[in-house]
């Protein structure tokens, strides 16, 4: 059992999927519990995989037992052990928050939506997991596919707003194919050791200049990196909640490991480095990047959609840390996918849950918020504070640790971007907290409150999965050193 | 000097964060547990930290580490002399603000009083980690959870003009948070470490420059909190505050982490003979001494009474802060004797504010005429604040005052003498004429008033203050050797050079 | 754009010929399908043996690839003919 | 330089196609355009595979004289290599799903707007 883990994370969602519809038939109301258990599962396999990678080092496993290149071989160290974990843990978060979105949002869709919601975990988790370039890129797929089909079936505009995602999504795709294609014509290997181990003498050349570029492009359009991003606000504003909950946290995380794996375990760190200085271009873009969601988010009074600009923001922050290409500026990137990841979801899933009980968006109109849902504003709250960067929660740590990195590589625009978009999230959380807890008052306030607001909380299926996502997010900014002392610093490519 | 591992440190902040929490749960439906609860934790709190003096007399260091946050640094608390005098004074001025607090809120039947009380417990959980903190990061994690816990005080009011001061301080405190943070960052990259040492841990550490500008974001991030001129401004705004928060976070909590914090980098992260060497300490004490004379002159113009304090306050920190630039052994224990003695008399001075406040609705100084009649009592108490604050003995301004004067002239820097006599004078100018008025000159409107005091919840907190701000003056270690606490730091950090 | 035709264009210049059988395309991995194809899987379509044998895990995930857009198409089409018509 | 062209005309066709294909993605308005535009930069990717796995002179790679010939050599530049035409076989998979997905919202997009012009849907979204 123990050795299979690996497979079993991917299997399980997989076969579960199959089988979701087969349930669906029969009696409706099983297929969540069903995902739930499928998505537990496979949590407690990734869980498995990670403390036996923490206890005897790099896991291969060879599906059907052809030894890689020739076969497929699933590589699992430290990163993509800790990815997993964070991956399966946040789409069972957004699985048990999906319930009564769903309900609401799509009644008569409830199995196929689970269906493809697992599908959609499956190729997050797949990309993930592999060590093999091309299945990398079929799960990508998977991934996006599923992802076009449930951004498509949320509100007003969904379907255009997916349409533009899958024209991009296939363009960022095909680009990632080709460099491999490019990649596999200069070496004739598609797994990523094998390349690894090839490459070096090959460093050279202009077609694997050329894979390079295609592949970190594909993957920076996954990731909706700043220039390439055009898609990313429409598709997850306009999705249902509980997709963008699940797509929104993951997929640009998943996207920023597929890079470090490409730039610094295909690749060597010195050629992104020094032979093609792709670390810098990457850093300054990334600085642009954060400042330009920050600003962008200023301008929404929408709050999905101020957090979709922020999500762009963070990806910047994500990229920062590879374009660092420093040891502290990677362990920030790697705290800050687990770290985001957390915050993001429970970002999400707090504005689904306002839409679900309130149905208001704009900002201006949660007057009073606080006392209708006071768990949910809290968690909002602590989460904004952890955007903003304010200890301990977990949002300071990744941006103490990014700081570190951009003062280490002399970087010091780069701690000025930093710095300033902290305080620009701070503007955007207390605006909202501002609007939420404060009532205005025109004379000299004395009184108790004169309206009575009755107490209107998510319900527990909603409150559950925010709760602890809030949670966590205080509880891995304080557990910030032992995640790194145990896993990441693990994590980091040797090179570093 | 022996390291005692000791969880009381936790304990004492953790205290009000359950006492927090306990608070919100129990909400408005029985406010009577609510209250119950605020005193209890501030009991609690005050004496689990009075437990820990007699072993910090002794000259050993307390310590307790949390959790490691990141290599070289830990979520760590450790007390010595210094830290265990803020938290005194803290945790004592508290218990104190609690029940003049309740006296207060409840007179005026406020609005929102859980949220008060939830972040007041809260502010005293950031305010003893600062003065417990082992290193910077841990001082820089409660210093940021204090700036966040007191937006909601200072918003309170909900009015317009509450919620402007709200957003100012978050500007001006989040920026200065920003500052700090990166402050600390450098350093941690220049040293690997942020550990707090007395007599400092940085020299041989990184280029002079490179240190100058690490001190100068660091004072000026600081220095924000502890309102120097000219980033003074959101102080004064933040009196729309309810008084009990004026009078707690704004003369004790939130401006002396401030203060605490520029004495920590002073004192035990550059160290005196590295400032020596840097030439840092004179430029540091012309800075603030352009503050004192500022904000002694702005005071004078002041109307309202609390943005009068307001300025005496930022006039009071900088003294603080000049005193400690001189880096002798006077100097240092009179500034640090200076943060508690300031502590009780600015608070006495901010609770007869708000005692007025409650029993008038005055708030301005030229409507205080004759009102020490009808409040003899309050305005005897607000005569003693201010003849402290002047440094008029028997007060305990005046021994403060008397050791930082001291300290300048070991500094062979009389310019300084002459601006702490300056602003003596001036502290004499803008209080003597509210303490005459309001005893001898007849009230406008010809009314005779009677003798009618504030709600004895109110009184009786001020007037221990002030009796404990003479005490403070004629024995100034009547109270668990607080004068002690200020020596052996001073020795400590002069002793560890 | 200009810019991808750039890069195409580029790479391309130190590519192998079409048709080189030396390619390292050719030599690293593929040798083994074409000899062993008979030895390890008993097929003699290696294209096949690769499909199903060596690689089969690609070949579940196109599986896949396909029940996702058909799941996504039953998603995406079916309320509208369940309720308009 | 000829010889450079010449040598390589495999490469050229299929630059020049997936321009073609990217510009309709990125160029047109209409949807169907860009979807049409998508399969041809994915069929030049196609092509582009296909062309490497390429040997002068090599055959299909099925083994011939498979069965009862096991001892015979066999030659490994006699045979095209497989293992592109195999990636292939499943990117083509993944292309026509991608395709249905695409022509599924579209058809989403036009009974809900009745038209497939961008510029139309935007102006009928607002």
């Amino acid at each position: 059992m123990i050795e299979q883990a690996p497979v079993l994370i991917v299997i399980i969602p997989l076969i579960s999927a199959f089988l979701t519809p087969l349930i669906g038939w029969g009696k409706k109301e099983l297929c969540y519990p069903f995902i739930i258990l499928a998505l537990t599962l496979s949590g407690f396999c990734s869980v498995i995989t990670l403390l036996t990678v923490m206890k005897t080092g790099i896991i291969h496993y060879h599906m059907g037992g052809w030894l890689p290149p020739w076969g497929i071989e699933y590589a699992v160290d430290y990163l993509n052990a800790f990815v997993l974990v964070v991956v399966s843990f946040i789409s069972l978060t957004a699985a048990v928050y999906s319930k009564k979105s769903v309900e609401q949002e799509l009644p008569e869709k409830t199995v196929y939506f689970y269906t493809l919601f697992l599908l959609q975990v499956t190729g997050f988790l797949g990309i993930v997991v592999t060590g093999d370039m091309f299945n990398l890129y079929v799960f990508l797929e998977i991934a996006s596919l599923a992802g076009y089909a449930l951004i498509a079936v949320g509100g007003k505009g969904a379907p255009l707003a997916s349409f533009r995602y899958l024209i991009m999504g296939t363009v960022g795709a095909s680009f990632y194919l080709l460099g491999v294609g490019y990649l596999y014509m200069a070496t004739g290997s598609l797994n990523m050791a094998d390349l690894a181990r090839l490459l070096p003498d090959l460093y050279g050349s202009k077609v694997v200049l050329a894979a390079f570029s295609f592949l970190v492009v594909g993957v920076a359009l996954k990731m909706a990196l700043f220039p390439l991003h055009g898609w990313l606000p429409d598709a997850y504003e306009k999705a249902p909640s509980s997709v963008s909950t699940l797509l929104a946290p993951l997929m640009t995380k998943v996207s920023a490991y597929v890079m470090i794996r490409i730039m610094f375990t295909v690749f060597r760190p010195y050629f992104s480095i020094e032979l093609f200085p792709v670390t810098t271009i990457l850093s300054w873009i990334a600085a642009v990047a954060i400042l330009y969601g920050a600003m962008m988010a200023l301008a929404q009074t929408d709050l999905k959609r101020m957090l979709v600009y922020i999500l762009l923001s963070e990806v910047g922050y994500l990229v920062l840390g590879i374009g660092l290409a420093n040891k502290n500026g990677l362990t920030g990137t790697i705290l800050h996918i687990l770290n985001d990841a957390c915050m993001m979801s429970a970002l999400f899933m707090i504005v689904g849950a306002i839409v679900y009980r309130c149905g208001i968006r704009e900002i201006s109109q949660f007057r009073n918020l606080h006392r209708k849902m006071p768990f949910t504003m809290a968690s909002l709250v602590i989460v904004g504070l952890s955007v903003v960067g304010i200890p301990p929660t977990c949002g300071f740590f990744s941006k103490w640790y990014l700081i570190l990195g951009a003062i280490d590589a002399s970087h010091w625009v780069m701690v000025g971007v930093l710095i300033l978009s902290s305080l620009l999230n701070a503007i955007l959380f207390f605006r909202v907290i501002e609007y939420a807890y404060i009532e205005p008052r025109d004379e000299r306030g004395s009184g108790s409150m004169s309206l009575a607001i009755s107490r209107e909380e998510a319900p527990l299926s909603m409150l559950i999965p925010i709760i602890s996502a809030t949670a966590g997010v205080i509880l891995f900014g304080l557990l910030s050193g032992r995640i790194i002392s145990t896993v990441i610093q693990f994590a980091i490519p040797a090179c570093f | 000097m022996d390291v005692i591992i000791s969880i009381k440190p936790l304990l004492a902040v953790l205290v009000t964060l359950v006492a927090a929490v306990l608070i919100i749960s129990t909400g408005e439906r029985n406010r009577n547990l609510r209250e119950f609860w605020t005193i209890l934790a501030s009991i609690l709190k005050f004496s689990i930290v009075i437990s820990m003096v007699p072993l910090i007399l002794k000259g050993n260091v307390i310590e307790y580490t949390i959790i490691s946050l990141t290599p070289g640094i830990a979520l760590q608390f450790r007390i010595d002399s210094l830290g265990m005098f803020f938290g005194v004074l803290a945790s004592f001025l508290w218990i104190i603000t609690s029940v003049y607090s309740i006296g207060y809120v409840r007179s005026l039947d406020e609005h929102a009083q859980t949220r008060y009380f939830f972040s007041f417990a809260l502010c005293l959980s950031a305010t003893m980690g600062i003065a417990f903190a082992g290193n910077l990061l841990t001082l820089f994690i409660f210093y940021e959870i204090l700036t966040v816990a007191t937006w909601p005080l200072v918003y309170h009011k909900e009015t317009k003009e509450a919620v402007m001061a709200g957003r100012k301080y978050l500007v001006y405190t989040l920026t200065a948070g920003m500052a700090i943070l990166f402050g600390i960052i450098l350093i941690y990259s220049l040293a690997g470490t942020t550990d707090f040492r007395p007599g400092g841990f940085l020299s041989g550490h990184g280029s002079a420059n490179m240190l100058r500008f690490i001190f100068v974001i660091l004072i000026l991030g600081f220095g924000v909190k502890a309102a120097f001129m000219p980033m003074h401004e959101w102080l004064p705004s933040a009196m729309v505050a309810p008084t009990p928060v004026s009078a707690l976070l704004h003369a004790v909590a939130v401006v002396k982490a401030g203060v605490f914090g520029c004495l920590k980098v002073i004192l035990y992260v550059f160290g005196p003979e590295l400032l020596h060497e840097l030439n840092l300490w004179l430029v540091l004490a012309y800075f603030v001494s352009f503050t004192i004379i500022v904000s002694g002159m702005y005071a004078l113009a002041q109307d309202n009474l609390k943005r009068r304090l307001a300025f005496s306050t930022i006039n009071n920190l900088a003294i603080i802060i000049m005193g400690a630039a001189m880096l002798t052994p006077s100097g240092i224990k009179g500034a640090i004797f200076h943060m508690g003695g300031h502590g009780f008399m600015k608070i006495t001075l901010f609770f007869v504010a708000g005692a007025i406040y409650v029993k008038t609705h005055k708030e301005n100084i030229s409507e205080l005429d004759g009102i020490g009649r009808q409040m003899p009592l309050t305005m005897g108490a607000f005569a003693i604040g201010a003849m402290g604050i002047a440094g008029i003995p028997p007060v305990c301004g005046f021994i403060s005052k008397w050791y930082m004067a001291m300290g300048t002239l070991e500094a062979h820097e009389v310019v300084f003498l002459f601006v702490l006599l300056i602003s003596a004078m001036m502290d004499i100018a803008y209080f003597f004429p509210i303490i005459y008025n309001s005893f001898f000159k007849k009230p406008k409107d010809n009314v005779i008033l009677r003798f009618n005091e504030a709600p004895m919840m109110m009184l009786v907190p001020l007037m221990i203050t002030a009796i404990i701000s003479i005490i403070l003056g004629i024995f100034p270690n009547a109270f668990f050797n607080f004068f002690n606490l200020a020596s052996t730091a001073a020795g400590k950090i002069l002793g560890g050079m | 754009m200009i810019i991808t035709g750039v890069i195409l264009i580029y790479g391309t210049t130190d590519m192998p010929d079409w048709g080189d059988p030396d390619s390292p395309a050719s030599l690293h991995v593929s040798p083994r399908y074409i000899t062993k194809t008979m030895d390890e899987t008993a097929t003699p379509n290696m294209v096949t043996s690769v499909l199903a044998d060596y690689r089969s895990y690609d070949t579940l995930g196109e599986t896949t690839v396909i029940f996702t857009a058909g799941m996504a198409c039953i998603l995406l089409l079916r309320k509208r003919r369940n309720g308009n018509g | 330089m000829v010889d450079f062209i010449v040598s390589k005309y495999n490469y050229w066709i299929y630059i020049v196609l997936m321009m073609i294909g990217f510009y309709a993605m990125i160029g047109k308005r209409n949807m169907i355009k860009k979807i049409i535009g998508m399969n041809i930069f994915q069929t030049a990717i196609i092509l582009f595979y296909v062309s490497i796995g390429c040997k002068e002179g090599g055959t299909l790679p099925i083994l011939e004289h498979a069965h009862g010939h096991a001892e015979q050599a066999i030659q490994v530049a006699a045979y095209i290599n497989p293992l592109p035409h195999v990636l292939m076989l499943t990117a083509i998979v993944v292309m026509v799903a991608t395709l249905g997905v695409a022509l599924a919202i579209a058809i989403m997009i036009y009974k809900k707007y009745h038209t497939l012009e961008e510029d139309e849907i935007l102006k009928a979204i607002q």
